[in-house]
This record gives structure tokens, C-alpha cells and sequence, in this order.
């Protein structure tokens, strides 16, 4: 399927256009709801059914570069615990995107007026993300000796009398990365925890069959996850105005395919004749 | 007891109105103080503990039956409180309490050497605290030196791992095997050829994994047999490394092909280099290196995650040959899209074996097909098995 | 002895390693996780070999003027930018070397991110032509997925949604089972044939 | 206000990666290069913060310091050995010695590889695909349709990865319709990524309008 040479003015083209159908929606009014998947619903339940106090782990494993897709799904995840007065513990187990992670939290709590070491625990990031998983099954103490801010866990109080997985009332990883095969495999497959994963649009298709296994509770998919979530807490914002771009430049592509095959078409009976 | 609101100056059909409100609070009032100690709750039954099977050690499962109160309303909701000693007689301390409606508990707080005793007492939420259940004990956590859940596991691994090495000793006693046409890997011969013709370096990109990753694995091998063909036609072949070890490795793979191919005096380290260990700086570096360089052939070996197309793509706008392979499944898609040549899936895994035609190689390709029907028979008997009830069969295979 | 020995490491190593897997016990489980750990620091000294490739590569290129070689001193010139950041003044949020983060690194790899929107379009547009059955079989079950994914595809065709959930959720889900069982057997033959030497492209 | 400067450098070298859309230009060579050194730099402290000093020097000072509490510690001396072993490179006479610590980071790979890669890839996928019929693991008639679909395809798929056997008769048409399922499933997966890739663009175009542009000229029109 290689191009030829004379492609390049095709190209250039294309990519002019995915530019206007990416920019142009932005200064649009915000379009209408998002139809909600069962697979997003089942997380939302999961965490609207849990009790005041239960601790929500919430792994967020991605940076800034994959920040478009993952952020609007963390602000609201975290909008729905505290306006349930949950607690969360919260990790970051890719390097460059624990800052980030850091402000996101700090932003949603400051919102909420919750305080940290009560409401609310970072224990920030580790190398190794299978080693650190295996070890929390054991003791979150064993791979975090202390939290983000260098704080020792004994001296937190949220974390008194929380061990390991077991101490959690579920774990939700919100995560760009293959890191989620290893919350799967390392994870619950060796501590048995409830998990449930929010991943970008590609990663989510390979997720499907731990659905059906049983491995995962609920699979939130891509930006259209995070639009749907952002409906159900009730607070559309980013994620809802980027479906708006994401129709414009879906059907483009589309079209383009379709023009493409006409072009092909029509080349090929003009060669034949 | 929530407070009653009066209403101010009420009518005097309110206050009839409001006799009987005023009754029913009464008597409520009275139930209340007959209640003063609610019936204490019995304890749960049948307290059983032993070690947890299949584990590292340090660890005691608990069991016992929900205490018969439970479900009974005027104990009201049951928390169970989770006692630990040291000898029969105690001193018991509490370790841990469970919710209503549990009825196990792992305590990983424990030694190896020591010996444990425990006992389960449940507390109504009228704070009444039953005697505590029957000790149970002595129990002693062990490691387990096999754990039983991977035997299916460490029977396929044995029998395939068995498969292979005959099938490899029968191909060096002269058996030969046939394999099937595998377009991506017939084609780099070609490949090679017409960057030799046009004078232009081959470009071989072993994923950005770590050495140790499976799929990178392939890339050394399909690396050496590759720089064995370069070798022979005397064309560069350049190597960019996304992690320093597996740079390292495949400069020796290099230089063992040229060594190995009569001519060592054409490898130049400088050709197999780092670039950096970032996903997507490496993908920078490489596309400049593809327009500059303008490479006949991109091989993209490996693993591969969300750069594959942008690499793919600006190869193709480079005008080069594209042949990719990675076990990435979500990445497959865009090599097949972008490129000349994708060996999907286990044809990564053929692409040694197939180029060098060596028998134990092939023969390793033949223990993988039987592999393949194993697992075929093995779902259509568990399909049959399963469908009948005979779960046992399929539980078999269940890893936990 | 340039030969033998090396094999003899992998075997040994591959098999402790492969036995391991099946052992729960404390000391097993150390074991595994000393081994990583000795990973990690082999990887520490390779990592000096990977810089020194990287600076002799540009070095060279500077010292024997090959065009673009201002491009060399940039890249030498962020190398030390970073590292000297960090000796000087730390890691932490305000440090100059989170600045060269923030200002540089993040920014970048974000964009180069974001040109996958570009090349998914051009690649779509050039290469789901209907050359064949299975190009078109390609083509078509794309072009589903994508409109059932949009609430716009929905109001143009409505339904395919479920068309498309049930392309996602039946053989898209059947194929990666098929390709991951194919996969598991050629990579554990593949990791075999290395413990083993059959396969040792660095020893030949 | 000094953010102000640092998202202006990061807006222009987003611009100037954009323009390798164009074609490759000095904007993108510059950017290219000094994204290239930054990276390298950055990883090179991450692992000296991360691994170098919490791994090798950790252990090591406790030793020095007679604090050792495990036995590991002393031990930390042998994987540093292979490191140093590797640097044999730059002696020819010596240069195959540094195939040993190739050798034991090649063994501890492939070694814990073949069975984990056996049981998450070939164990995991062939349970779930066993139960597909058991009772209570599917509900109404259109499930099991499914299901009985996932079992031809998943056997289908199989054929099509057969290499030692000609692909005629039976397997040849299970092989042909193989392909044809794994072409469909790719091109499924084609299509859903799409949205993720549109979401990064819109994350970039955001950046430079609404974080960047936004705030810039909200300052300089005071």
C-alpha cells in the first residue's frame, strides 16, 4: 500500500483539513448528550453505591502528553468521591507524570475543600510499576515508605489501619500506559481486589475479553468514556465539547476514505480502458 | 431521639390533631428504655484457620460460619472482631474486625517460626459483645515450595518445552519440515537487493522496549540474520537503540554477523547507536533520519506502541521499502495501513527460523503449530466439557 | 570459551528464572525480585555506554563537519542543560531542570503525539483503498467502528453503533485471542531457543 | 509571569514540530536535536534519582557503614561487577568478556519469559474461550449466537497461523476466513483509536490557544 511520489499536494491537503476540523469546534457552544455505555455506567454505579469514609485507590498512570484523554476522566472520577465524601489514595507510576497528577488533585480537592493526609492521600511515583503493584499487595508501606510530600505513612492519619489492597474498597487505574496488564496480572490477579480502568480509545479494545472474564468491573474507553463519566457526575466540560470536534473530524476521515476510493476507482477503469 | 417542632399558637383542631403524633412518640419512648441492653449477639461458628495454601508465607486464612444472629433484627448489623494469641489460654489482642456478611479473613501480620491462635467475637450495634467462638489453633504459616494453581501452567510449559527440543533433535538427525509462504519475510531478500542497487542504507528499528522484552527478543534474531544479508551485499545498515542495553547487544549482533559473513572490516560501531530512551524523541530522531538519510528499507521490529504510525507514515513519505512486525496487538492495525509488508502476529516469532531455513529452527516452528492444535483441541473439549457441567475440566486451566 | 561460557550464564539464569515463576515461596519470590533489581543496575553502567555513543556520534560529526553539525552543539548543549540543572538545583518543581521539563521535553513529545491525528487521516485516505477482498473487508469494518463511535455517525445511520460495538466486542475480540495464543507460543519458543543457545545471534 | 516564558518556548517548539507536516525544515532539526539531548539528560537523572542511588549506593553505603541489615546488600557488588564487565568493549583483546553480563540480562528475560508469556497469552486466552457455553456465562439467544461466532473465529484465527501445513482443503478455508476475522478486528481497532489521536490533536490546539495565546495577549492588552 505504498504512496507515490506525486501524493505529496493529497497529503498536505488532508492534513490541513484534520487542522480546520480540530480548531474550528472550539469556539462552538458545547453539543448534546453522549450516549452512556454500559461498561462506564457499571464503574459510575460501583462508586456511587460505596459507603462515606471507604477509600477509592485511584492508580493514575499517564503524562502530559496523553493528558488531553486522561485528565477530564480523573476530574471526574475525583468530583464524584469527594461529593461523596470518599476518601482517595492516589498513585503515579509513570515518571514524567506525577507533577501533573499532583496539581490535578490538588486542584479538584481545593474545589471540594478537602484536606490532604484526611481526605485525600499522593503517594507519587516509583520506578518499576510490576514491582510496585506486587509489593502494595503486601504493604503499601513497602514500595512508599513515605507519601509525595516525604511524609511518613504512619504518620498519615487516612492511612492508619491501611495496608494493602484488602484495606481499599476498590481500585480504579487511570492509566495511558500497558501498565494495566500489570495492575491485571500483578495486581488482582495475585491480591483479588475489585479493578476497574480507564484507558485511552486505543488500549480500551484490548481490555474487552478481561471484561468478559471477569477480571475488570467496568472499562472506561477514550475521550467518549470521559464524556459519558462527565454526564453522569453531571458536570460536562472538557470531555463533553471534545466529542464535538471528535463528530466533525470522524466523519471527515470517513469522507476521505470514501474520496479516496472514488479517486481509486475511477483510476483504475481510466487505466483499463 | 430527634427533637419534635411545635408550631406556634396552634388552633385547637391542630392540637386534637397532634394527640396522636403525641402517643405514638410516647410509646416509642418507652420501647426504647425497655431496650437498655439489647440482646449480645453469638458468636460465629466453626472458626477454622490454617495456612494460606499456594503463598510466600506469613499468612493465616481464617473461616467460620456467620454467627445465627446475624440476620436477626433486633441485634441489629454484626461486625466481627478478629482476636490473635500466642498460646490457647491467650493473652488475645485484636488484630482486625470484619463487616456483617464476611466470612473469611487473610491476616498476613503473622511469622513464619510462630505459632498462632485464633478467636472471632461479634458485636451488635447496640454495643453488645458476644463471648468470643471456640479457639481455633494452633496454626502455622509455611511458603508453599509449588504453587498448585500453575499446574496447568508448568504442564504445558513442560510439554511444549519437550516438544521443541525433540522436534529440534529430530531436524538435526535430517528431518526436514515444510513452511508456508510468509509474504512479509520472502520479501526481504528483495528488499535488501534494491537498496544495494540504489546505493541507500537499510534502516532496522528494534522496537523501543527493554532487552528483556520478548518481542525485542525477535528483533536480535531477525537483526543478526538481516546484518548477515547487508554484510554480504556490502550495504550500511543503521540501528537506532531507544535503550542503552539493547544497544549494546545489537552492536554485537552486528559485528558477529559481518564476523561471521567473512566481512568484519565493513561494521562500523557507529552505525548501531543510541538515540534516548524517550518513546517519543526517538521518534523524532528516527523520522529526521529517515528524510535525510532516505533509507530503501525500514524494517520495524519489535515492540512497538503509539509511534509505530508516525514512523511508518513518514517512511512512507521517505519513499522506503516497509516491512514491520511487533507483538503489539492495537499496534498491528496501523503497520498493516502504512506499510509494504506486516508479519502479523506469530509470524514476528517465524521470521529467524523462516530466513535462515536451519532445521532446528523449523522445528521449533513445527512444535509451535503443534502448540496451536493443542490449544484447539483443548478449547473444543472444554467447550464440549463445559457445556455438559463437567466444569472440572475447564477449572483446570482456570489461573487464578 | 568466548562462547561456551556466555551460553552456559543464559542457560543457567533462563532456567532459575523459568523455575522460579512456579514457586511461591518467600525465598522464590525474593529471588525474582533481586533479579530485577540486579537488572535495574546492570542498566545503570549501560547507560553511560548509551550517553557515550550518543556524545561520540555528535562529537564526531562536529569534528569532521558534516552538514548540521549547529544541531550537534544544540543536542550536547540540552544533554548538559539537563544534567547540570539537576546537579545544581534539584529536581523539584521550581528546579531549572523541571523548567527544561516543562519549557521542552513535555511540549515536544506532546506534539509529536498529536501528529499521529495528521498521519492516522493520510494514512486512512491513502491506504483503505479497495485493492482487494481483504483491503476492503479492512476498509469497511474501519469505517463502521469509526461512525459508530461519534454521536454524529449515530444520527446518520442509526444503529450502527451497535454494529460497531458488536465489531469491537465479537471478532475484533476473537482475533486478538487468536493472535495472542499464536503470539504466546512463538514467544515463549523465541525465549526458549535463547536460554537454550539455539538461538544466540550475539554469540556466533 | 515567568510561566508566560516557558509556555512561549513550549508554543514555538510545538510549532515548529507541527512544521515537519510541511516537510523537514531547520525549525524541526533545531527542535529534533534539542529534544533529543533534553530526553537523553532528563533519563539519565531520573535513573540516577531512581535507580543509581536507592539500588547500588543505598546498599552500598549500609555496608560501608556496617548498618546492613540484609544480606542482600553485600551482594549488590555482583550485578555492579557485570556492569563494569560491559566497559570491556573498548579492549579488543577483551571485548567478548562483555558478552557475559549480555549473557545474564539475556537469561533473566527469556528465562522468566517462557512461562509467564505461556500462561498470560496462551492459558488466559484459552479458559475464557472454554467457557464460552458453560451454563450462566451467557444470557439470551444472542449471546450464544456470539459466542458460537468467538469460537469459530477464535479456531479460524488459529488456522490462519498455521506455518507447517499447506494451507488447502479444511484448514485453507479456515485459514482464509482467519484472515478475514483478523482484518476485520484490525480494522475495527483502527477505527477506535481514531478518536484517541483526534483527542491529542485537541489537546496541542488547546494549549497553544486557550493556555497559551489566551493568557498572552490578555497580559500584553493589560
Amino acid at each position: 500500500m505504498a504512496g507515490t511520489r506525486g501524493f505529496q499536494l493529497e497529503r498536505h491537503l488532508v492534513f490541513l483539513l484534520i487542522f480546520l476540523a480540530v480548531l474550528v469546534p472550539l469556539f462552538l457552544p458545547a453539543p448534546k448528550t453522549v450516549r452512556v455505555t454500559p461498561e462506564v455506567k457499571s464503574v459510575y454505579d460501583r462508586i456511587e453505591g460505596l459507603q462515606a469514609g471507604e477509600i477509592v485507590m485511584l492508580p493514575c498512570e499517564y503524562d502530559p502528553s496523553m493528558a488531553a484523554e486522561m485528565s477530564p476522566m480523573t476530574m471526574a472520577v475525583l468530583r464524584q468521591c469527594f461529593r461523596k465524601d470518599l476518601r482517595v489514595l492516589v498513585t503515579c507510576l509513570v515518571s514524567n507524570g506525577v507533577s501533573l497528577v499532583e496539581s490535578e488533585l490538588r486542584q479538584m480537592a481545593e474545589e471540594w475543600g478537602r484536606k490532604y493526609g484526611e481526605d485525600y492521600v499522593y503517594l507519587g511515583y516509583k520506578p518499576y510499576p510490576g514491582i510496585v503493584i506486587m509489593a502494595m499487595g503486601e504493604d503499601f508501606r513497602v514500595p512508599f515508605p513515605t507519601d509525595y510530600y516525604n511524609t511518613p505513612l504512619d504518620e498519615i492519619p487516612m492511612m492508619k489501619g491501611v495496608k494493602n489492597y484488602q484495606n481499599v474498597a476498590l481500585v480504579l487505574t487511570i492509566n495511558s500506559t500497558s501498565g494495566i496488564d500489570y495492575w491485571i496480572i500483578y495486581g488482582t490477579g495475585r491480591y483479588k481486589f475489585p479493578l476497574a480502568c480507564a484507558s485511552t480509545a486505543v488500549m480500551a479494545p484490548n481490555y474487552y475479553n478481561y471484561l468478559q472474564s471477569g477480571q475488570l468491573f467496568g472499562l472506561i474507553g477514550g475521550l467518549r468514556g470521559a464524556a459519558e463519566y462527565e454526564q453522569l457526575v453531571g458536570h460536562p466540560g472538557k470531555a463533553v465539547k471534545g466529542m464535538l470536534v471528535q463528530s466533525v473530524s470522524h466523519i471527515l476521515i470517513v469522507a476521505l476514505i470514501l474520496l479516496g476510493n472514488v479517486i481509486f476507482i475511477v483510476e483504475r477503469r481510466r487505466r483499463r480502458s | 431521639m430527634h427533637r419534635h417542632r411545635r408550631g406556634r399558637g396552634l388552633p385547637l383542631v391542630a392540637a386534637l390533631a397532634l394527640l396522636p403524633l403525641l402517643l405514638l412518640q410516647a410509646s416509642a419512648a418507652l420501647a426504647e428504655n425497655a431496650a437498655e441492653d439489647p440482646p449480645a449477639p453469638r458468636p460465629p461458628l466453626d472458626l477454622k484457620a490454617v495456612d494460606t495454601p499456594n503463598d510466600r508465607g506469613e499468612s493465616v486464612d481464617l473461616e467460620w460460619r456467620p454467627s445465627p444472629d446475624e440476620a436477626d433484627p433486633a441485634a441489629g448489623a454484626l461486625l466481627y472482631l478478629i482476636e490473635r494469641a500466642q498460646a490457647q489460654a491467650g493473652p488475645f489482642e485484636r488484630i482486625a474486625d470484619a463487616p456483617a456478611g464476611t466470612t473469611a479473613y487473610t491476616d498476613n501480620s503473622v511469622r513464619d517460626e510462630e505459632t498462632y491462635y485464633y478467636r472471632v467475637s461479634t458485636t451488635g450495634t447496640g454495643g453488645g459483645t458476644s463471648a468470643p467462638s471456640a479457639v481455633a489453633g494452633p496454626v502455622r504459616s509455611t511458603g508453599q515450595w509449588f504453587d498448585l494453581r500453575k499446574l496447568a501452567t508448568l504442564i504445558l510449559t513442560f510439554l511444549f518445552c519437550l516438544t521443541v527440543m525433540v522436534l529440534i533433535r529430530a531436524a538435526r538427525r535430517g528431518k526436514t519440515f515444510y513452511v508456508r509462504p510468509i509474504p512479509g519475510l520472502s520479501a526481504v531478500d528483495e528488499a535488501i537487493g534494491r537498496a544495494t542497487e540504489m546505493g541507500k542504507p537499510i534502516l532496522f528499528i528494534p522496537g523501543i522496549s527493554v532487552a528483556s522484552e520478548v518481542a525485542t527478543l525477535a528483533a536480535f534474531t531477525l537483526l543478526g540474520r538481516v546484518a548477515k544479508k547487508t554484510a554480504e551485499y556490502q550495504t550500511p545498515v543503521l540501528v537506532p537503540c531507544a535503550d542503552p542495553i539493547v544497544m549494546t547487544i545489537a552492536q554485537e549482533i552486528v559485528k558477529s554477523s559481518y564476523l561471521d559473513a567473512g566481512r568484519p572490516e565493513l561494521y562500523r560501531q557507529e552505525d548501531v547507536y543510541f538515540v534516548t530512551q524517550d518513546q517519543f524523541s526517538y521518534t523524532a530522531a528516527v523520522n529526521g533520519v529517515m528524510l535525510r538519510e532516505r533509507p530503501a528499507t525500514n524494517f520495524y521490529i519489535g515492540k512497538f506502541y503509539a509511534e509505530s504510525l508516525v514512523l511508518a507514515e513518514t517512511g512512507n513519505v521517505a519513499g522506503s521499502i516497509q516491512i514491520a512486525g511487533t507483538d503489539e496487538i492495537t499496534q498491528i492495525p496501523f503497520f498493516v495501513a502504512a506499510c509494504d509488508y506486516t508479519l502479523i502476529g506469530e509470524e514476528l516469532y517465524a521470521s529467524s527460523a523462516y530466513l535462515s531455513q536451519e532445521p532446528p529452527l523449523l522445528g521449533t516452528l513445527k512444535a509451535q503449530d503443534f502448540g496451536k492444535a493443542v490449544g484447539a483441541i483443548l478449547i473444543v473439549l472444554g467447550v464440549i466439557m463445559a457445556a455438559f457441567g463437567q466444569t472440572w475440566f475447564v477449572d483446570f486451566f482456570r489461573v487464578q | 570459551m568466548q562462547r561456551e561460557l556466555p551460553r552456559l550464564i543464559t542457560l543457567v539464569t533462563g532456567m532459575f528464572m523459568a523455575i522460579q515463576y512456579f514457586i511461591p515461596h518467600k525465598h522464590s519470590e525474593q529471588f525474582y525480585q533481586t533479579s530485577l533489581d540486579w537488572l535495574i543496575i546492570v542498566g545503570i553502567f549501560s547507560i553511560v555506554l548509551g550517553i557515550a555513543s550518543l556524545v561520540n556520534l555528535h562529537v564526531n560529526k562536529i569534528q569532521r563537519r558534516d552538514a548540521g553539525t549547529k544541531y550537534s552543539y544544540i543536542l550536547l548543549a540540552g544533554l548538559l542543560y539537563m544534567i547540570l540543572s539537576a546537579i545544581l538545583t534539584g529536581t523539584d518543581q521550581q528546579s531549572f531542570f523541571m523548567k527544561g521539563y516543562i519549557a521542552v521535553l513535555n511540549p515536544i513529545t506532546s506534539t509529536m503525539f498529536a501528529l499521529l491525528a495528521f498521519y492516522i487521516a493520510s494514512a486512512a485516505f491513502r491506504a483503505f483503498r479497495a485493492r482487494s477482498l481483504i483491503a476492503t473487508i479492512l476498509l469497511v469494518s474501519a469505517v463502521v467502528v469509526m461512525l459508530g463511535r461519534v454521536p454524529a455517525g449515530e444520527d446518520l445511520i442509526p444503529g450502527i453503533a451497535k454494529v460497531s460495538d458488536w465489531l469491537l466486542n465479537v471478532p475484533n475480540m476473537a482475533a486478538k485471542r487468536a493472535i495472542s495464543i499464536g503470539l504466546g507460543l512463538g514467544g515463549s519458543a523465541t525465549a526458549l531457543k535463547v536460554v537454550l543457545g539455539i538461538e544466540a545471534p550475539h554469540l556466533r | 509571569m515567568e510561566q508566560h516564558i516557558l509556555y512561549t518556548i513550549a508554543a514555538i517548539l510545538s510549532v515548529a514540530i507541527f512544521t515537519f507536516l510541511w516537510r523537514d525544515n531547520p525549525f524541526y532539526k533545531f527542535a529534533e536535536h534539542l529534544v533529543v539531548g533534553v530526553s537523553a539528560g532528563y533519563f539519565v537523572v531520573i535513573l540516577v534519582t531512581t535507580s543509581l542511588i536507592p539500588k547500588l549506593l543505598d546498599p552500598a553505603k549500609r555496608v560501608l557503614a556496617g548498618a546492613s541489615t540484609t544480606l542482600l546488600d553485600p551482594l549488590v557488588v555482583i550485578p555492579a561487577i557485570l556492569g563494569l564487565l560491559l566497559f570491556t568493549r573498548f579492549i579488543p583483546k577483551y571485548a567478548w568478556i562483555s558478552r557475559i553480563p549480555i549473557a545474564y540480562i539475556l537469561g533473566v528475560g527469556s528465562g522468566a519469559a517462557i512461562p509467564l508469556v505461556l500462561q498470560t497469552y496462551v492459558i488466559q486466552q484459552i479458559y475464557p474461550t472454554m467457557t464460552l457455553f458453560q451454563p450462566g456465562s451467557f444470557n439470551g439467544t444472542g449471546a450464544l449466537v456470539n459466542n458460537i461466532l468467538i469460537l469459530g473465529a477464535v479456531l479460524c484465527g488459529l488456522a490462519y497461523f498455521f506455518f507447517s501445513a499447506r494451507h488447502e482443503g479444511v484448514i485453507g478455508g479456515m485459514s482464509k476466513a482467519g484472515i478475514w476475522i483478523l482484518m476485520i478486528g484490525f480494522g475495527a481497532s483502527f477505527g477506535y483509536t481514531v478518536m484517541s489521536r483526534i483527542s491529542l490533536l485537541y489537546g496541542r490546539v488547546d494549549f497553544l490557544v486557550f493556555e497559551w495565546a489566551g493568557p498572552l495577549v490578555r497580559l500584553i492588552s493589560g
